[in-house]
């Protein structure tokens, strides 16, 4: 089964990496996000910075989402999803493999292309630390719970949409305390308290979230 | 291995396959054949009756079921971006068991895609891509097939090879459950027809 | 109880069943409505603060709890439903989850009315307020996906998964809310403010919620018996009841 | 070819009607993201209203992009694009149709729920009145640009987050022109300027998009 | 009409089809044949050589051609959401001709699909589709037809009655270019065949 894991992995990542076009949309949607704000607000560096940990965090997390069609999508049209189905795997192992691949493609870029962004709004440099680290801890729990969404999706028309309407709302508590860690460190209070609920979050969706995936997968597959 | 009445399309079906046996599931459009074969996999759940697997209840042993089963839907379970090669390793080792880069170079030679082995699967014509699904038939033993259609949109010849390695299968105790349109030529020592009509 | 669920958990024995309560449930709502409005709006004293603008609180607030009660129900029925893989208990759900979204709305609407005249803001983002927003996309997130897949069948299990995984959430998104909010403190205002409940006001509160849960049961069982004739309408007791209603026609 | 015409923008409606879902997801979509913002930032009225109008033409111009995807993206796969091609009627004509189904189904919602969250911004009433203005006068442009990046990313995996490369660029004017003209009526400027660039942005791309995006399926779906 | 020379994938092709004249491209999976249609209905460009209708270059008189042009590829064009009625109306009056409901009934009678009109054809089954989109042989007076395919995953009664269909058409002066693996009698007054090798 370990084999079966690691080969769905490499698949995935294989397949990102003939299409490099698919990460780098991430991360420039990220990208483009976060600076369209500015635009929209005005320059002024003290708004902006107070602003920053939401728009940043709200930027990643749309980001995110926007990946999350791709998840499945392509598995289900050209029929692979059956063959993963009828494999003698256990499917939520599967599925966590699946997420890790997209976490990796999808997620981690953001991470690591955050603190540049952060710099345009003018955060000090703490700040910064916090920012990354609580992207680091948070944006598993949004491709987690995002796994599910995508799954329950699949083969609707429009999904895209679909999709933020399901889960958007379920990634709210990331939200609140990945932005609410950065503000905290901002305002230079410690950000521990945010960061280690975000890591529970994290924690409590990839015990549960692969689970619920599987049983969605069986069922938009039927 | 036996079925029980399905209400939704069909019902009161009931057959048993043999080691060394063939089923064709025969009907008009729209009579349910895909569906059937679904419901066979596991894919689907049946409204009501049931699919035994060697006496056992399928949903009971159906890590064992799988172990013994190859199917191929109309849908190909190819990646476009792959080549022929990565597709086929990745859908066997997935399926469980292990194939490395000659012998599924000679299960596309078998099929006659040898020549697009290297190819995005993108790229190749219809016909091609099913070949490509199809030459997992040349990498595992298998004991059950379920084959949906396997013949639409090929060419002759490698229907010709297509039907010889299955007659090959069911000669040595495999079984098969078939559907299709055109009609061809397997010999098998027990071979059944199951008619779904509309 | 649940052996009577058991008993009529099959549609064509509960579809006449449905039919006979509605008329109760759909009169006790209104009696009691009729009575709770009555106390609200005559009986219960003038608020020396606020005014006779209070008086919404007997529709907000029962509607506020109303919204989220509802949705735990609803969630019941449809972990009922994947676990026994019933069609009753399905459809109970997804005709429970329209009266819930209204509810919630209800309790925005109604509350934004009366924050108009409290805090001279139609909106500010209180913890309650925000959460009961969350829940009002929590609910259409249900509907839309429920709506989106056609296969009856399949939608019901999809909706059930996803009202279970809200569920899961919902405590957790109520209880980040209420953090963020206390971290911005100061700036907010908080409901506390409400008048003493005094007992009438209580009663009136309670028999306006005791109508809108008559109300909720019976509006659930006439879409249930709508979503049942739909579902079914290929089986044989739908065609004889449609022949039998066609022949008294 | 009038009837040709007639004939697409009538079969569009009616599948935005069979599945209502998709006009709705656009709209909570909005809905959503425009209330992230506040989690992420916090609920000063004072700051939100400040930044209102970014947030909400930012969240608007996202709205619509997303449902971008679906323009062409079922006529292709499913090959009524290939008989819109070979059709014996001038294809720029279509796209227009097809443009105006898709601004009424997913433009049109958006600008008549913003004044709603605008309140939740604590915006004042004649802001809100330049909001809607705005709008209505912007995201046509936002729909008729959006389709030259829709047709060119036909096929291409994951093209959700490619059209956002594409197009989001070319949005910005809008984007500054119409949170311009909401900030100006909030500072008590007058937004003419702005309302009557932003009615000239629409109309040059009503002119040039369609022969633009005739193009780009051309090539596309060669 | 007359084609000359393509290098991508064949070269120094060369014929004529004349009014009732039906032109069958054979050949294996990934011979050109699809690739060959599409670049006759001006959905890819030759590399070289050109395709002339009625003595003009396709590409000028591109309305005309397409006027008189009715392709079927193997991609089906229906709309999963819409009904096979809805569906083909919308098809009909895009290709610039008008279709009634009865007229689009009696076509899904014709071939055998009146029982599915008014369900989604997301719920058909793949020869079903098949069948809708090619009712719109009934409800147009094209000359030319182009169908790739057009017999793959249909049961044999519906191919009868679209060989018959077929024939109807090329005996009022019709003209049909067909590619297809299943050999399929169809009588035309001049039959021609253009075998494609890899
Ligand atoms: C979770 C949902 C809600 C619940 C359970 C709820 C419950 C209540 C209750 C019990 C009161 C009476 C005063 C008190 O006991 O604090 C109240 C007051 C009030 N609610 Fe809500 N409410 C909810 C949502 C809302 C919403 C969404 C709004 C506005 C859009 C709102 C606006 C108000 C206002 C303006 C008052 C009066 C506050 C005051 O007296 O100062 N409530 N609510
Ligand atoms: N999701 C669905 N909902 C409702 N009906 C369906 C669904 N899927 C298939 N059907 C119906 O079930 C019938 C059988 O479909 P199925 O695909 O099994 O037919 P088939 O025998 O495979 O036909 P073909 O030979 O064309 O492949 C069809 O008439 C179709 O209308
Ligand atoms: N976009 C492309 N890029 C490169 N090669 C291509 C492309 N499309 C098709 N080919 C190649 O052209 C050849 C012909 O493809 P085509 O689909 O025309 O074959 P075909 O005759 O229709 O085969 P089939 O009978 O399987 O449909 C194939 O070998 C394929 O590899
Ligand atoms: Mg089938
Ligand atoms: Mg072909």
């Amino acid at each position: 089964m370990n084999r079966a894991w690691v080969t769905i992995f490499k698949r995935d990542i294989l397949l990102a990496l003939r299409r490099r076009s698919d990460v780098a949309t991430t991360l420039f949607f990220f990208l483009i996000v976060a600076s369209l704000f500015p635009l929209g607000i005005g320059p002024e560096p003290a708004v902006l910075s107070s602003i920053a940990p939401g728009v940043l965090w709200v930027a990643a997390l749309l980001a995110g989402m926007l990946s999350l069609t791709r998840m499945f999508a392509s598995d289900f049209s050209d029929g692979s999803l059956e063959q993963m189905l009828i494999a003698p795997q256990p499917l939520p192992m599967l599925v966590i493999a699946k997420v890790l691949a997209h976490w990796i493609v999808c997620g981690l870029p953001v991470v690591l292309l955050a603190p540049m962004i952060g710099l345009q709004y003018a955060l000090p440099n703490d700040a910064l630390l916090v920012l990354v680290l609580s992207l680091l801890l948070g944006t598993p729990a949004l491709s987690l719970i995002g796994a599910i969404g995508a799954a329950l999706t699949l083969g609707v028309r429009g999904s895209g949409l679909l999709i933020a309407l399901l889960v958007l709302p379920l990634y709210i508590p990331v939200l609140i305390f990945g932005a609410g860690a950065v503000a905290a460190s901002q305002h230079g209070m410690s950000a521990e308290a945010h960061l280690s609920l975000l890591a529970a979050f994290s924690l409590l969706s990839l015990v549960l979230a692969p689970f619920a995936t599987a049983a969605a997968l069986r069922i938009s597959v039927e | 291995m036996c079925i029980r009445g399905d209400r939704l399309l069909f019902r009161h079906i009931r057959f048993t396959l043999k080691p060394g046996g063939l089923l064709y599931v025969l009907g008009d459009n729209g009579s349910g054949k895909s569906s059937l074969l679904r419901l066979l996999c596991g894919l689907m759940q049946p409204e009501s009756g049931s699919i035994c697997w060697q006496g056992e209840q399928v949903k009971h042993v159906l890590e064992v079921f799988q172990a013994n089963l190859l199917y191929i839907g109309h849908l190909n379970g190819l990646k476009e971006d792959l080549s022929p090669i990565e597709n086929l390793q990745a859908s066997m080792r997935l399926a469980g068991d292990h194939a490395d880069k000659p012998d599924v170079l000679d299960a596309l030679e078998a099929i006659g895609v040898g020549r697009c082995a290297n190819l995005p699967v993108r790229v190749l014509s219809q016909g091609q891509k099913r070949r490509v699904a199809l030459a997992r038939l040349w990498l595992t033993e298998r004991k059950l097939w379920i084959l949906d259609e396997p013949f639409a949109t090929l060419d002759s010849t490698s229907i010709d090879v297509l039907v010889a390695r299955i007659n090959h299968h069911l000669n040595n105790d495999g079984m098969a459950i078939i559907t299709t349109h055109q009609d061809v030529a397997i010999s098998a020592q027990s071979t059944q027809v199951l008619r779904l009509d509309i | 109880m649940n052996i009577n669920w058991f008993k009529y958990s099959s549609p064509q024995t509960f579809y006449p069943l449905a039919g006979r309560m509605i008329p109760w449930f759909a009169w006790a709502a209104s009696i009691f409505a009729v009575i709770g409005l009555y106390i609200s709006f005559f009986i219960a004293p003038t608020d020396f603060q606020q005014g006779e603008a209070y008086r919404i609180i007997f529709v907000h607030v029962p509607a506020a709890w109303m919204s989220m009660f509802i949705y735990m129900v609803m969630a019941g029925w449809a972990a009922l439903g994947l676990s026994l893989n019933a069609r009753l208990p399905a459809m109970m759900a997804q005709a429970l989850a329209p009266t819930g979204a209204i509810f919630t709305l209800l309790a925005l609407v109604t509350g934004s009315f009366w924050g108009k005249p409290m805090w001279g803001a139609w909106w500010v983002w209180d913890a309650r307020l925000t959460s009961e927003l969350i829940l009002l996309f929590l609910y259409l997130g249900f509907i839309a996906l429920q709506s989106s897949i056609d296969d009856p069948r399949k939608a019901d299990k999809a909706g059930a998964l996803l009202a279970l995984v809200g569920v899961v959430n919902v405590p957790i998104i109520y209880f980040s809310v209420k953090w963020w909010n206390t971290l911005h403190q100061g700036s907010t205002i908080s409901m506390g403010a409400a008048p003493k409940m005094v007992t009438t006001m209580l009663l009136g509160m309670l028999l306006m919620a005791l109508a809108f849960w008559m109300y909720t049961i019976a509006v659930a069982l006439m879409r249930v018996r709508c979503i049942m004739l739909e579902r079914e309408r290929a089986s044989d007791w739908v065609k004889e009841r449609s022949l039998s209603a066609g022949g008294n026609a």
